[in-house]
């Protein structure tokens, strides 16, 4: 399936979506472009620390709600720009986590259970300040009316037992991208590295759209079952996508652009100079391969990954 | 004048700290650079552990995240967020890992700022949230917290509570459901600060050659012991190779 | 480390115990067997299906309390022999779950949190059957004072949202041994094939004894990190154990053994037949090597992996 | 005289139930084999699945329970317990599963007993218990349970409620807070039986050849409706040349 078929037939405006990666590593940057290219708003987003791919969906306008743990991505921007300024400026509604936290409730979702416990952030905002107002809730009648719960320990006995736990609502988005190395014609996904949260997304979300740097054939991802994160059956479309997750990295295949992520700092920062950029690197092209065409063959090779490191070694960073 | 960046300076403070198999979560920037250094200095068999999942990786390069490609490499295990934080939460490894936060502001009692200055509803100043940081400074044995000795940042109250210190103090961490822990040291460019033993609250315990204490007390907006302070020792030779030489050739953390 | 010393050094008489492997795979057998021959009794089991080595441990009177969800041993004995008998003859203390609800028990202890919820179970006598009497919890100071607790979903919004869950009490054990197919000599585990619930049974542990088929330099594990499960930190001993699940089967490695178990079958039957098996096989032998000599290197041949397969192609297993 | 046995009639019946792109739930013996014939009959994208966590195994050797090593090999994926109840949990892929499930005794509306007969206590027969068998029935689309058709399987009431049906019927397996689902099929050695849609108690739908009604009436100690009970075909040549060339070519279930 193509990229513009597979985020049209699924990617609906308001639906609620999740994407894979962390930071500026395996973004599905292909499906995010897309998704601004349809021009598909109103997005209620789950992210735990997404980074590159959050900013731009925010930054083009496409997102209505987000649900987050962290908007930065790395040196290149300790804060995310576009996600700061939105929030800054009361752009758009948000709701904060933490990144276990946000890992819980996908988990949840994709075990099926309500909630999930956890120790964490006892004490501290994330419990006490809400940032859906409890209008919002209740108007969106799939979100759960409350932010999170407190609950006591029932099973407490000794001293040492946790006396209260932090109670996360599971999130199901109606669709979770991820990109990743390799994937058999009927979706068996194998990720090399490390997987971030992308399973427990993918779990959670009624459909999976899954983009790879390698399509092969079914059969082929049996031979080693070990390397396989997802089976078959949870995958909705399978896009095959050179370079996918660029500007960002992809362990084993290639880097992150620092050149493209510096530049999208610079021009990120300015809404004139932002416009611009969306003109030339997204609405201007057709497709990801002619973002990858517009970048160029020897940039894209600079970043190429070397063995066995799995990045471009020695890449100019700064 | 100094030989060293007053980061390098705080890398190797940081990294003096760490006591051999410990594990160390790190964050991204100065932080790796510390735990990296550790590994060369005072604790070669500290283990370096993601927030991503990834578990003593070979680094050869700084990563500039820590979802960064680099991470990945020569690890023992190549995990995800669900396993990370679990083994800091979890009762056993817990207990063994110190984390190395940052945050924006900072109160008396160790408590981070990391998501907003301002109103949270329409900010000011937007920063990332919380991450991590939450999760690492609610179960892990103990904490190092890197910060800029600027004004603002060593506040009374902060505008928002991102990341449990020792909360009001007086038990009350433990009295709101979180493990013992808490910020032992906080790494600024200027000075080094502990916290009392009983009452939890902020100290100042060391300061950098060259810094009088008049001039951190400028930035600090709350009451503050003085009285412990000692001259820090400068980044000895041998400390700047290995971070130069070993953790950071290309310069990316200075 | 040798078998003998780490089973004298972390296995104590009463204490918390799991064992890794399922029915009858990758039960870390040689650990059963020493256990038994040290005569240490009086063990608090935690189980989920784990076959042949909890049968091993009821029938040598090792076990006072097992907390379990499956006493079988797939063709070979449906219902565990010895752990029949000794629950129809009030021999041990015994509480029910279901597989799932033992595995969430695992994962709560893993995680560091004191329950986990699953709808599994409601409306069953396995909420409202509780083997343990309240006496003898109330005396066992370590275990949580309830079975398990339903409670109502307090984020229920939707009409199809799970009205209620049971709350399943985190697992610790003191010990948790597991057996695998190659390690590093630092406890990096590398488990080919089904993990089961290993993973979890090792994190929620105190202690974690690791044998493997492969004891490998470190750095050798860290050439494909991927293919491994448990970082080497939460390893208290490793033991280099050459057909260590032996009469279970190791994938990869070697098959089941049909022959041993259809003898194990027949003499467990009877009591004074079994204290011959026990007296010739585990007594009678001071290591699990010479269990090996015993069995004879022709047999050990014949259950060997082939390859692809992993198991042993046309064994006869009538 | 037939030249099929009954363990196949029974494997041939429940696999024709299975449908094209189910995910199918299998343990050990029978319904292995039932799940393995479907793939050559009804549904050749079925997909078997195991509670140990294997998907879609290549199955070249029948596996004598479901941790065999068999059930590894050329799967989708290799996980472990906690990914397949999760599956099973999970609120879009658990309703595509059928669970093939089996069980000491049933009663009137499908609960199973695979725990104990007698005090639960001190048990007169003590069976294996759950396994995942509880965790199957509250979460999957719908079951298929084996049963031996002898006197003590089919009684009023349950020694020990295992795995939930639908409970006492009308409604109350979801006032218990369990999904829709439920048992839609029991196959003996001498009938099959199905649930009123509106009652959801048993009734008997089927009976093999050379069967009489009443001769299986005799083995079921509850009231019963009979009315609506039709032959069931035979085992055909080609259903008994899969199982017995494809599926078990070492015969060691039949």
């Amino acid at each position: 399936m193509s990229m513009a078929e597979a985020i049209s037939r699924f990617v609906k405006p308001g639906c609620h979506l999740s994407i894979g990666g962390f930071t500026l590593n395996r973004n599905p940057m292909a499906a995010v472009y897309e998704i601004i290219r349809q021009r598909i708003d109103n997005l209620h987003l789950y992210a735990h620390s997404n980074g590159q791919g959050v900013d731009e969906l925010i930054g083009a306008g496409c997102v209505r709600a987000i649900e987050i743990a962290y908007g930065g991505n790395g040196r290149f921007a300790p804060t995310c720009i576009r996600f700061r300024k939105a929030i800054e400026t009361g752009q758009i509604h948000f709701e904060d986590y933490s990144n276990y936290q946000m890992t819980l409730r996908f988990m949840a979702g994709a075990m099926g259970v309500p909630f999930l416990p956890t120790t964490s952030g006892l004490g501290t905002d994330i419990l006490q300040k809400w940032g859906f107002s409890p209008e919002f809730r209740e108007a969106e009648t799939r979100l759960p009316r409350e932010k999170l719960l407190v609950m006591d320990n029932p099973f407490r006995r000794q001293d040492e037992d946790p006396p209260k736990v932090v109670l996360l609502p599971a999130v199901n988005p109606d669709v979770t991208i991820i990109h990743v190395q390799k994937a058999g014609r009927e979706g068996t996904v194998s990720i090399n590295g490390l997987t971030f949260a992308d399973v427990e997304q993918a779990k959670a979300a009624r459909h999976l759209i899954v983009s790879c740097e390698e399509l092969v054939e079914e059969d082929e991802m049996r031979l080693e079952p070990g390397e396989n994160q997802l089976p078959f059956f949870l995958v909705d479309a399978v896009v095959h996508q050179f370079y996918g997750a660029y500007p960002t990295a992809c362990y084993g295949c290639y880097d992150y652009d620092p050149q493209f992520l510096k530049m999208y700092q610079r021009l990120a920062k300015d809404d004139a100079l932002y416009a611009s950029y969306l003109g030339e690197y997204v609405y201007g092209v057709d497709n990801h391969q002619q973002l990858c065409d517009l970048v160029g063959r020897e940039q894209l090779q600079r970043i190429r990954a070397v063995n066995p490191q799995g990045y471009a070694a020695g890449l100019d960073r700064r | 004048m100094m030989d060293y960046t007053l980061t390098e300076m705080m890398a190797v403070v940081a990294a003096r700290e760490i006591r051999d198999e410990e594990i160390v979560f790190c964050g991204t920037g100065i932080s790796m650079l510390a735990a990296m250094a550790a590994k060369h200095i005072s604790a070669p068999r500290s283990v370096i552990f993601f927030e991503t999942g990834a578990i003593d990786s070979l680094l050869e390069e700084i990563p500039l995240a820590v979802a960064d490609s680099r991470v990945m490499y020569h690890t023992a295990l190549n995990g995800g967020l669900a396993d990370a934080f679990a083994t800091m939460q979890n009762p056993f490894t817990g207990p063994r890992v110190v984390g190395i936060l940052g945050a924006a502001q900072i109160d008396p009692f160790g408590n981070l700022n990391s998501t907003a200055i301002g109103d949270y509803d329409q900010p000011r100043i937007r920063f990332s949230g919380s991450g991590g940081a939450c999760d690492v400074a609610s179960f892990v044995g103990r904490t190092i917290i890197f910060m800029r000795q600027v004004k603002g940042r060593f506040v009374e109250k902060l505008d928002y509570l991102t990341s449990p210190g020792y909360l009001d103090g007086n038990g009350s961490r433990q009295r709101a459901g979180l493990r013992p822990g808490g910020p032992e040291l906080v790494v600024t460019d200027k000075a080094v600060f502990r916290f009392d033993e009983k009452s939890k609250r902020m100290y100042l315990a060391g300061y950098y050659p060259g810094i009088k204490v008049a001039e951190i007390m400028e930035t600090v907006e709350f009451p503050l012991d003085c009285n412990r302070a000692v001259p820090v020792p400068a980044v000895t030779d041998k400390e700047l190779q290995i971070l130069r030489q070993k953790c950071d050739p290309q310069g990316l953390i200075r």
